[in-house]
């Protein structure tokens, strides 16, 4: 029999850190808020350690762990109970321990914030709940920490409330995300109608079921739980939150829009597999949806102008790598690219954040540049990412991307299409990382004091001080770590080993030797193309935002209409306000608040009672105050009584 | 033989009930009510009832009509202007009145028989009345005493003049 | 000898056709003594009938009855004029449609 | 078991200790502090009697507990029954919960004739318990208009600007609608010689009732348009927002925390226990209703600018939610609305309270008159988000947990409900988040606003036990549905039972 | 075929039975006398105290006389009066009526000015009428009682004469009364005709045995307009509202509720005695017409004595669906109305005329602004009385409707019953008003508030407990009626004509 890990503990450690920093906090001093903050992160990672440490004493996977009962109605039930196996192991490991990261990173960033117990109160509850979400053993439960990051991640891009974009990003984030939660929860009514449970021991039902010839409840469910994903992973048509979401403080990008929220999508999507896998369909249309966001999404990425903009955009374009590997059915792939891009795109961001912090608040690119004499650690790690990212070998990007790209290309599910795509997506994606690159850190820099002081005013982390500088150790050290990741993490894909870790978990055959001997060349030469796409996106960049920098405003004007259309995010956002919100808005207002409810309903009731009183006026004319008039009524009832009585009596008789 | 003096009395209380509508003036609408009911007396002898018929002379013709025509000087009450101060009288009540008159005298004529009645088919000895009304009808009898009691209490209260009233509270 | 005699439905029509004139004079009449008079002419006619239907059943309480509808008639003409008095006192008129403080 | 001495007098304690308190409030000097200290004293009390309930209540045992049935009126055949089951027990408690925070809620906002307010407040609270726990019908029509005085006169006199309009017309709306259920009830005692809950539903389950099945429609309406209008459904529901707005903060916290509940408590008892058949073929277009009202009334919500009537048009939707769920006729479904009707009562009610003392400080419920609160009031502005959240439905706070079952009812019975309903979720994130967002965030727009004092002892203690208990109902539904579900089941067999005969062609 | 007497002279005296069969009656009558003669003989302020409280004692005495009474139930003065449970029950009620009357008039008397000695002694003097008509079988006697009851009361409403409206609403009273007592006896004429006697039992019995003549329906008609004109049953309810406007305060709750029960009383008698089962139509519609044009017509008024008189309309209507019912369920059910609606317009009226001040200033809507802060008690008294008007439990006026409902249900008067109820629904709203104006309006008018002497607070707690009682343990009472009711219609003749002839409509469709 399994030992008892006691899993609820990983998540519960931080909710306790939540719960007393939030409720003592504010007396507390921020030397202590950070000690409890960091200690039940902290915890919490030793914890996740300590289990990847005791998984190989597992005698059966997955390891069930039952707590509490939460719900019973009839013979349905939803308990507290936890799950673990290789793919909650990978997921575990990332959150805890790139958490615990930016937990430590957030010290130093945040350290003159004002509510800095508030900050860290929210960034431990994310914890407890994305951590939840992970370890979670049916999907109710997952439901929690599914829709508990998304409270996590309201309450902390709203963190600068006094700032209304940010209070509208918040909200704009966990209503975008109820719309994806409730196609997930019809999924969720699906299986419950269908299987009578949530746990994921259903899956072992799916096979028998789809014989039964539910193919297309399947493909239902499956569609709706990629709806759900698609809003927590800001795929289309839901990414629209994400860009938005960059108005919170930068570790909370890097830790919940680039590190491990957003890729929750992912990883329910992985355990749902077995679904996906039985709907063929569905899996097409993960794929499609995969593509098109890491495509689209990297040609806006291209235009912008705002740092933090351009990485939220690459996020959402790699997570659309992660789906189009999930879409042809290479689910341990994706996950691959999840701990990777956990990886490098929290360094970025970190990064990002430290320039942000030197350049004193200012996030537009085109106010910095040649800062890497300013900020060399930062420009180092930076740069490490960057290369990473953009796919170049042998860092970890490398390997995560040419996996998906190889299995796009080559699984039963595949298809050349998706590949090209994505090693077009691949060559933009270098490009706009090394625009970003050699605008943030070449060429001169174009910053005034001024402008850091007047970004000072409207509630950013910045403090009016003098010219750039480098940010202080306990940012930097995570920045370092995390760049050795970024430059590691890809190498335990060398010869599948993280294929054939997960594999129990994918059910997938160990990818027999033969296939890697036949396709063996193939994917070499794959290979070569998506890094010379690599290559040729630096080289562009270099050309364009260091050599000839004359010439994206040339190019610019050449595009006129679309470049514009690209800047503004091809109007998205506004497309959706004139279709949806402004409709809703209106509409409720004026047909149905000030029509339907005043003018019918309640004038019904209201005319009700004025026709009362109206008809009771009348009755009291009867009343004329004239003795002979009511003699005459008196006489006229009367006449009528008798008649009906003889009417009556004749019939008796 | 009595079918002519059951018209000759009929046709006196005819003409006197029409008159009574058709007059303007009170006194003589009083006296042509008591030519009714001098009439009626006639048809309660021919019905055998003389001391009713008595009665209605002395008491009724007698002693109310006088004091009805009595207030009728009192008030010196004139000749009725004619004020029209209600459409629903003529509207619903005298139609009313007409239809359920017909249907009444309809019944009449159908339902309750014509039999006749034969003169003094019922001789109303006095004893006899007096046997009812003094042991049968005991009690309504005494009753009515409260009956008239109340009457002219309540003839006194509202007729003596309002200054008496005033002046005893005073 | 039969034929002579009156059939009761004769003396019945009489009396309704009373009862009848007494409604219509309420209605019509603008006097309130000469109201108060078809009042009486209803009860006469009411007493017709009482006397006829008790020759037709040999039952004198009939009879009877009509002594109680004079005596409450009698009462009713002293009260009655009494409250005409009263009105005539405060409104100074005896026109009925020219009592109507009290309507609505 | 020690609770076995008690129980024959537990409920009738329970119910009339507060019309107890009430009378002898009547003799107290006017010193108001006496009287609300006393007020509070005995509604805590009755809370402390009613914990009675839950604590010796027989979990999993479907009949009525705690029964007491001693003959009232000998003809007509009226019996003094009372008794609670599963779904009743928790609504008694929920009253007996809520009240004692009013009390502390108008503890300084009363100030007028504080005497006549709490009498009314006390008188109030039985009735609405005996509500709940009558098991003869006529008992529970008498409390169920008695219900209709003390709160009219709380609005009509304590209420705001157009209290008078509001009073008249929740007392117009409410008083003809329920006289259509009297005549259903005297019908059914007519024709069944008793008033007794029990006794009739045998009668009728068994068929032994002369001329049922030709009646029975238009007693399933009778008793559904008082309720209806009680709930409120959709068209009937014009009455709630002016209510609410007028209404003083205690009377809105009752209004809609308990009396709501009075509607849709009826309907899981009294329609589907006595016309289960009729509920069966009425359930297509009374979902249909149900559901406009989830959406309707979301929809409203979200343009109010008016706090008071936002919240009120939430609780059309939210209610809209319970009936859903009870014409699911599914498991799930009716304890999921049996949950909602707990959860709304208590986040709701936190929120008409926390909107009170927002009312308190500035005089008005516009919207447009606050921004940036969180600035100056942080713990208002953190509790008021526990309550909204919970309102939202977000899981482990008590909101989530009905709607899910609710839902998966209503979907199970048709999916084209569930879907429907299911947009609810999306529809309560955006008004109330919304809402909260223009009241809390953003730069302080009116500058008095800046001196707005946080939270007092009083407001804590009324306000953080509704946050409390939203978490406990979120994390350990299991407390309260372990005694629901088989009195929930109970309540579906005859549903299920007439279900094949209905649904067969 | 035979007159109710035996043609052989029979020399019998009254038995001492007989007297004590009409005890109450006689007892009245002889306080009432004591009152009249002493009136003259004292001073205004003593005779304003003495005589009434002599008038109280005698109807207290009354009350006691009504136990002896009780005692001994049967026929007495050969077939004039029956004393059974029925007129006992009637007898207590009016009786009881009288003596809250006469307390709450105490004020009324001196503020208004009026001679006490008449005013007592009528007030008596009706009481005896009222009573006897409850317990009278003889149309002979019923008639006389019945000219009692109306000629004192058209004396009473006369009696503030020096005011224009009081000796109007006393003429149209009297007018109107009278016409519609020629009616009445019209129709007791014909049943005499049709079926040779005037005694009910008789007349009863008579019309069982064989085919009814047709003579005997026109006989019912003329009858119940009579009866309906007492009771202000549309469409002969028309003179209510004039009348209890022009009428002294505390004289219309005696006219709203002793003579309206005695009328009711009779009704009662011949409806269920003389069963011509077919006047049940034209109880239906007179009901239903009621209970709609008295509710409707008081929804606009601005004077609380008229809404009340509306109201009284309505509140006929009500019980008018008792008598469309099924004889014992509806006599029993009418019953309790009849005591019930007494204790709650009594209370009201009660306070209406204790707040109306000297010459009745202050009776409109606006007076009533506030009145719940100036004095509190009797606001809440009143309220009270109101909501038993309404109909709200815990008061007589909610299980008045609804034993009158049920007993419509019972006897599967579906529509009528829904007419009623929507209409006990829309009546709420003006009685509704009156609390509003009370409780939830500022006082905009100097209203004098003065305190209310002993004997009114007497006659208001006697309401309120009597309301109270019969809202909370209606069971004694009911079953009393009940039980008297059973008497009343045994043998009951046969009830499924009625039944079969409702069952026709009634069935939901």
């Amino acid at each position: 029999m399994n030992p008892n890990l006691n899993l609820w503990l990983i998540p519960v450690l931080p909710l306790a850190g939540a719960a007393i920093n939030g409720f003592l906090g504010k007396k507390s001093s921020r030397e202590g808020v950070t000690a409890v903050a960091l200690l039940f992160s902290g915890a919490a990672f030793a914890m996740a350690l300590w289990v990847a440490g005791h998984f190989s004493s597992l005698l059966l996977l997955p390891y069930h762990e039952f707590v509490a009962h939460w719900i019973r109605s009839g013979n349905f039930s939803a308990d507290f109970s936890f799950y673990l196996d290789q793919l909650s192991l990978v997921m575990l490991l990332v959150v805890t321990g790139v958490g615990f990261l930016i937990h430590i990173y957030s010290v130093g960033y945040m350290w003159d914030d004002p509510s800095y117990y508030r900050f860290f109160s929210y960034l431990n509850l994310f914890m407890f709940f994305m951590l939840t979400l992970v370890l979670a053993g049916n999907y109710l439960l997952m439901f929690i920490g599914w829709e508990g990051v998304g409270l996590a991640s309201y309450l902390l891009i709203g963190f600068w409330f006094t700032k209304d974009s940010a209070a509208s990003a918040g909200k704009k984030a966990f209503i975008v995300n109820r719309i994806g939660d409730f196609g997930f929860l019809i999924a969720l009514f699906l299986l419950i109608k269908h299987f009578g449970s949530l746990n994921f021991q259903v899956f072992h039902r799916v096979e028998s079921f789809k014989a039964a010839g539910n193919e297309g409840l399947l493909t239902a469910i499956a569609i709706l739980l990629m709806v759900g994903a698609a809003g927590k992973s800001a795929q289309i048509p839901l990414y629209v939150w994400l860009p938005d979401a960059m108005e919170g403080p930068t570790p909370v990008s890097a830790l919940i829009h680039a590190a491990t929220m957003v890729t929750a999508g992912v990883y329910m999507v992985s355990r749902s597999h077995v679904i996906f896998e039985n709907a063929p369909t569905a899996l097409m249309v993960v794929a499609i949806i995969g593509t098109l966001t890491a495509f689209f999404a990297a040609t806006i990425g291209i235009a912008q102008t705002d740092i933090k903009k351009v990485l939220a955009y690459s996020t959402i374009s790699q997570l659309g790598y992660m789906f189009m590997a999930c879409g042809v059915g290479a689910f341990s792939a994706g996950i691959f690219h999840l701990m990777t891009h956990a990886f490098f795109k929290g360094l970025l961001f970190l990064g990002a954040g430290s320039v942000i912090h030197a350049v004193g608040g200012e996030q537009d690119m085109r106010k910095m540049g040649g800062l890497r004499s300013y900020i060399p650690w930062t420009f180092l790690t930076m740069s490490i990412a960057t290369l990473a990212i953009a796919g170049f070998p042998p860092l970890a990007g490398f390997f995560s991307k040419d996996e998906i790209l190889w299995k796009v290309f080559s699984s039963a599910h595949g298809s050349w299409v998706f590949w090209l795509i994505g090693v077009v997506t691949a060559f933009i994606t270098s490009f706009y990382m090394f625009r970003l690159w050699f605008m943030t850190f070449f060429g001169d820099y174009r910053g005034t004091q001024a402008d850091s002081h007047g970004h000072a005013s409207h509630g950013h982390d910045s403090h009016g001080h003098g010219g750039p500088h480098e940010s202080p150790m306990v940012m930097l050290v995570p920045l370092a770590i995390l760049a050795v990741l970024s430059i590691v993490g890809g190498w335990v894909g060398i010869g599948n080993h993280f294929d054939n870790f997960l594999a129990p978990v994918f059910e997938l055959p160990l990818p027999a030797q033969s296939a890697a001997e036949s396709g063996g060349h193939m994917e070499f030469y794959l290979t070569i193309v998506s890094v010379g796409a690599a290559f040729l996106g630096f080289y562009l960049a270099y050309l364009l935002y260091h050599k000839r920098q004359d010439l994206p405003q040339k190019i610019a004007d050449g595009l006129g209409g679309f470049y514009q259309a690209v800047v503004h995010k091809y109007y998205i956002d506004e497309l959706y306000a004139a279709l949806f919100v402004k409709p809703l808005i209106d509409g409720s207002t004026r047909i149905l608040w000030q029509d339907v409810d005043r003018k019918i309903i309640d004038a019904a009731v209201n005319d009700a009672g004025d026709g009362a009183r109206q008809v009771s006026d009348e009755v009291r004319h009867m009343q004329s105050g004239n003795i002979r008039s009511y003699a005459a009524w008196i006489a006229a009832g009367s006449a009528v009584v008798i008649a009906f009585m003889i009417w009556m009596g004749v019939g008796a008789r | 033989m009595h079918l002519i003096l059951f018209l000759a009395f009929g046709a006196v209380c005819v003409a006197g009930a029409v008159n009574l509508l058709a007059q303007r003036h009170p006194i003589n609408g009083a006296l042509s009510l008591i030519a009714v009911m001098a009439a009626l007396a006639g048809e309660y002898l021919l019905l055998g009832a003389e001391f009713v018929a008595a009665v209605q002379v002395i008491v009724y013709a007698g002693a109310i009509m006088v004091l009805f025509v009595f207030v009728i000087m009192l008030l010196n009450a004139g000749v009725e202007e004619q004020t029209n101060g209600s459409r629903v009288a003529l509207l619903f009540g005298v139609p009313g009145m007409l239809t359920g008159s017909v249907l009444v005298a309809w019944v009449v004529l159908q339902h309750s028989g014509t039999e006749s009645v034969p003169i003094g088919a019922l001789p109303g000895h006095p004893t006899d009345i007096a046997q009812l009304l003094f042991h049968d009808f005991l009690l309504p009898f005494e009753v009515t005493s409260v009956l008239i009691l109340i009457a002219i209490m309540g003839a006194v209260v509202l007729a003596s003049k309002p200054e008496a009233a005033a002046g005893k509270v005073d | 000898m039969v034929a002579s005699y009156v059939p009761l439905s004769y003396y019945l029509l009489l009396s309704g056709f009373l009862f009848a004139c007494g409604v219509a004079g309420f209605l019509i009449k603008r006097n309130i003594i000469t109201i108060f008079m078809s009042i009486e002419l209803m009860l006469n006619g009411v007493n017709l009938s009482f006397v006829a239907f008790a020759a037709h059943w040999h039952a004198l309480s009939g009879q009877v009855f009509v002594f109680f509808v004079m005596v409450v008639a009698a009462a009713e003409a002293a009260v009655g004029l009494a409250i005409i008095i009263a009105v005539y006192r405060t409104r100074e008129t005896l026109n009925v449609d020219q009592v109507n403080l009290l309507k609505l | 078991m020690t609770a076995g001495a008690w129980s024959p007098y537990i409920l009738t304690l329970v119910t009339f200790a507060p019309l107890l308190g009430g009378l002898l409030l009547i003799l107290f000097p006017r010193r108001d502090r006496d009287i609300r200290v006393f007020a509070l004293v005995v509604t805590l009390l009755t809370f402390v009697l009613s914990l009675h309930l839950p604590v010796y209540f027989l979990r999993g045992q479907t009949d009525f507990q705690y029964q007491v049935d001693k003959q009232w009126v000998s003809t007509p055949n009226i019996h003094y029954h009372m008794g609670v089951d599963g779904i009743s027990l928790w609504l008694v408690v929920l009253t007996t919960f809520l009240t004692p925070l009013c009390v502390l809620i108008s503890w300084k906002s009363i100030h007028g004739r504080v005497k006549e307010f709490f009498i009314l407040l006390l008188i109030l609270e039985t009735a609405l318990i005996g509500v709940f726990t009558s098991l003869d019908l006529f008992l529970f029509y008498f409390f169920w208009e008695a219900t209709l005085i003390p709160m009219a006169l709380l609005i009509g006199i304590f209420g705001h600007e157009r209290k008078v309009y509001a009073a008249v017309k929740f007392f117009m709306y409410t008083m003809i609608g329920s006289v259509f259920m009297l005549a259903a009830i005297l019908w059914l005692y007519a024709h069944t010689g008793s008033f007794d809950f029990v006794v009739i539903r045998d009668q009728i389950m068994s068929g032994t009732v002369p001329k049922f099945p030709a009646a029975a429609q238009w007693l399933f309406l009778g008793f559904f348009l008082a309720f209806a209008v009680k709930v409120p459904l959709f068209p009937f529901h014009t009455w709630l927002p002016d209510a609410h707005v007028e209404a003083p903060t205690a009377g809105s916290v009752l209004l809609a925390g308990v009396l709501l509940k009075m509607g849709t408590y009826g309907l899981l008892r009294f329609n589907l226990g006595l016309f289960p058949e009729q509920s069966r073929q009425n359930a297509p277009w009374v979902m249909t209703l149900a559901l406009i009202g989830i959406i309707y009334g979301a929809l409203v919500a979200m343009v109010q600018p008016n706090m008071k009537k936002l919240i009120a048009y939430s609780s059309v939707s939210h209610l809209g939610f319970v009936v859903l769920g009870i014409f699911s006729f599914t498991q799930a479904g009716l304890n999921g609305a049996m949950f909602v009707m707990l959860a709304h009562g208590i986040s709701t009610g936190g929120l008409f309270m926390l909107a009170g003392i927002l009312h308190e400080r500035r005089h008005t419920y516009e919207i447009s008159e606050f921004g940036g609160l969180a600035s100056p009031m942080p713990v208002y502005a953190a509790s008021y988000l526990v309550i909204v959240l919970a309102s939202v439905g977000l899981p482990l706070l008590n909101g989530f947990i009905g709607e899910f079952l609710v839902l998966s009812g209503a979907f199970q019975d048709k999916a084209v409900y569930g879907i429907l309903g299911a947009t609810g979720i999306i529809w309560s994130a955006i008004y109330l988040l919304w809402m909260y967002q223009r009241v809390f965030f953003g730069k302080v727009t009116h500058p008095v606003n800046n001196s707005l004092s946080d939270l007092s002892g009083f407001e804590k203690v009324a306000i953080w036990p509704c946050a409390a208990v939203a978490l406990v109902m979120g994390v350990a539904p299991i407390l309260w549905l372990a005694a629901i579900d088989p009195a929930v089941q109970a309540a579906l067999t005859p549903v299920v039972g007439v279900a094949s005969r209905v649904v067969a062609p | 075929m035979i007159a109710t007497h035996a043609p052989a002279f029979s020399q019998t005296l009254p038995q001492s039975a007989d007297y004590i069969r009409i005890l109450p009656e006689i007892i009245l009558s002889v306080f009432g006398m004591i009152v009249m003669v002493l009136e003259p003989l004292l001073d205004e302020e003593t005779g304003q105290r003495l005589l009434g409280l002599i008038a109280l004692v005698g109807t207290l005495a009354a009350l006691g006389a009504t136990w002896f009474m009780a005692q001994a139930p049967g026929l007495a003065f050969w077939n004039m009066v029956q004393v059974d449970g029925f007129s006992v029950f009637f007898h207590v009620l009016i009786i009881a009526i009288a003596a809250v009357v006469i307390l709450s008039s105490y004020e009324y008397m001196a503020v208004q000015r009026i001679r006490a000695g008449e005013y007592y002694a009528l007030i008596l003097f009706g009481a005896v009428g009222m009573a006897l008509m409850s317990s009278a079988i003889e149309l002979v006697l019923i008639f006389i009682a019945l000219e009692i009851s109306s000629i004192s009361s058209y004396v009473l409403a006369g009696f503030r004469r020096h005011e224009a409206s009081s000796a109007e609403s006393s003429l149209k009273y009297f007018l109107l009364g009278s016409f519609a007592t020629a009616f009445f006896l019209y129709g007791v004429a014909l049943m005499f005709g049709a079926t040779g006697s005037t005694n009910i039992d008789q007349i009863g019995r008579t019309l069982v045995t064989g085919p009814i003549p047709v003579l005997a329906f026109v006989a019912v008609a003329f009858m119940f307009v009579g009866l309906g004109f007492k009771v202000a049953a549309a469409p002969f309810h028309i003179w209510t509202p004039d009348v209890y406007e022009g009428a002294p305060a505390p004289v219309v709750g005696f006219m709203s509720t002793a003579p309206k029960a005695a009328a009711f009383a009779v009704l009662l008698r011949v409806v269920f005695v003389v069963n011509v089962h077919d006047i049940f139509w034209v109880i239906w519609i007179s009901a239903a017409l009621s209970m709609t044009l008295g509710n409707l017509g008081a929804l606009v008024q601005s004077n609380v004595k008229r809404l009340l008189a509306y109201s009284s309309i309505a509140h006929a209507g009500y019980l008018l669906m008792a008598f469309a019912a099924t004889p014992a369920l509806g006599t029993s059910a009418a019953m309790f109305y009849t005591a019930a609606y007494a204790a709650m317009n009594l209370g009201a009226f009660a306070v209406v005329s204790h707040f109306a001040n000297s010459g009745e200033r202050y009776v409109t809507l606006e007076d009533y602004e506030g009145l719940g802060r100036s004095s509190p008690l009797l606001a809440a008294t009143l309220t009270i009385f109101l909501l038993s008007l309404i109909g709200i439990p815990m008061t007589g006026g909610f299980f008045a409707k609804f034993y009158v409902f049920s007993a419509a249900v019972k006897a599967n008067l579906i529509w009528l019953t829904i007419i009623g109820v929507l209409n006990s629904g829309v009546g709420a709203y003006y009685y509704l008003r009156i609390i509003v104006m009370m409780y939830m309006r500022e006082s905009r008018k100097e209203v004098p508030v003065t305190r209310v002497p002993i004997p009114l607070g007497l006659a208001l707690a006697a309401c309120l407990a009597a309301t109270l009682y019969l809202g909370i343990f209606p069971n004694s009472v009911l079953q009393y009626a009940q039980d008297s009711a059973w008497q009343l219609v045994q043998p009951g003749p046969p009830e499924t004509p009625v039944s079969a002839l409702v069952s026709t409509l009634s069935e939901p469709r």
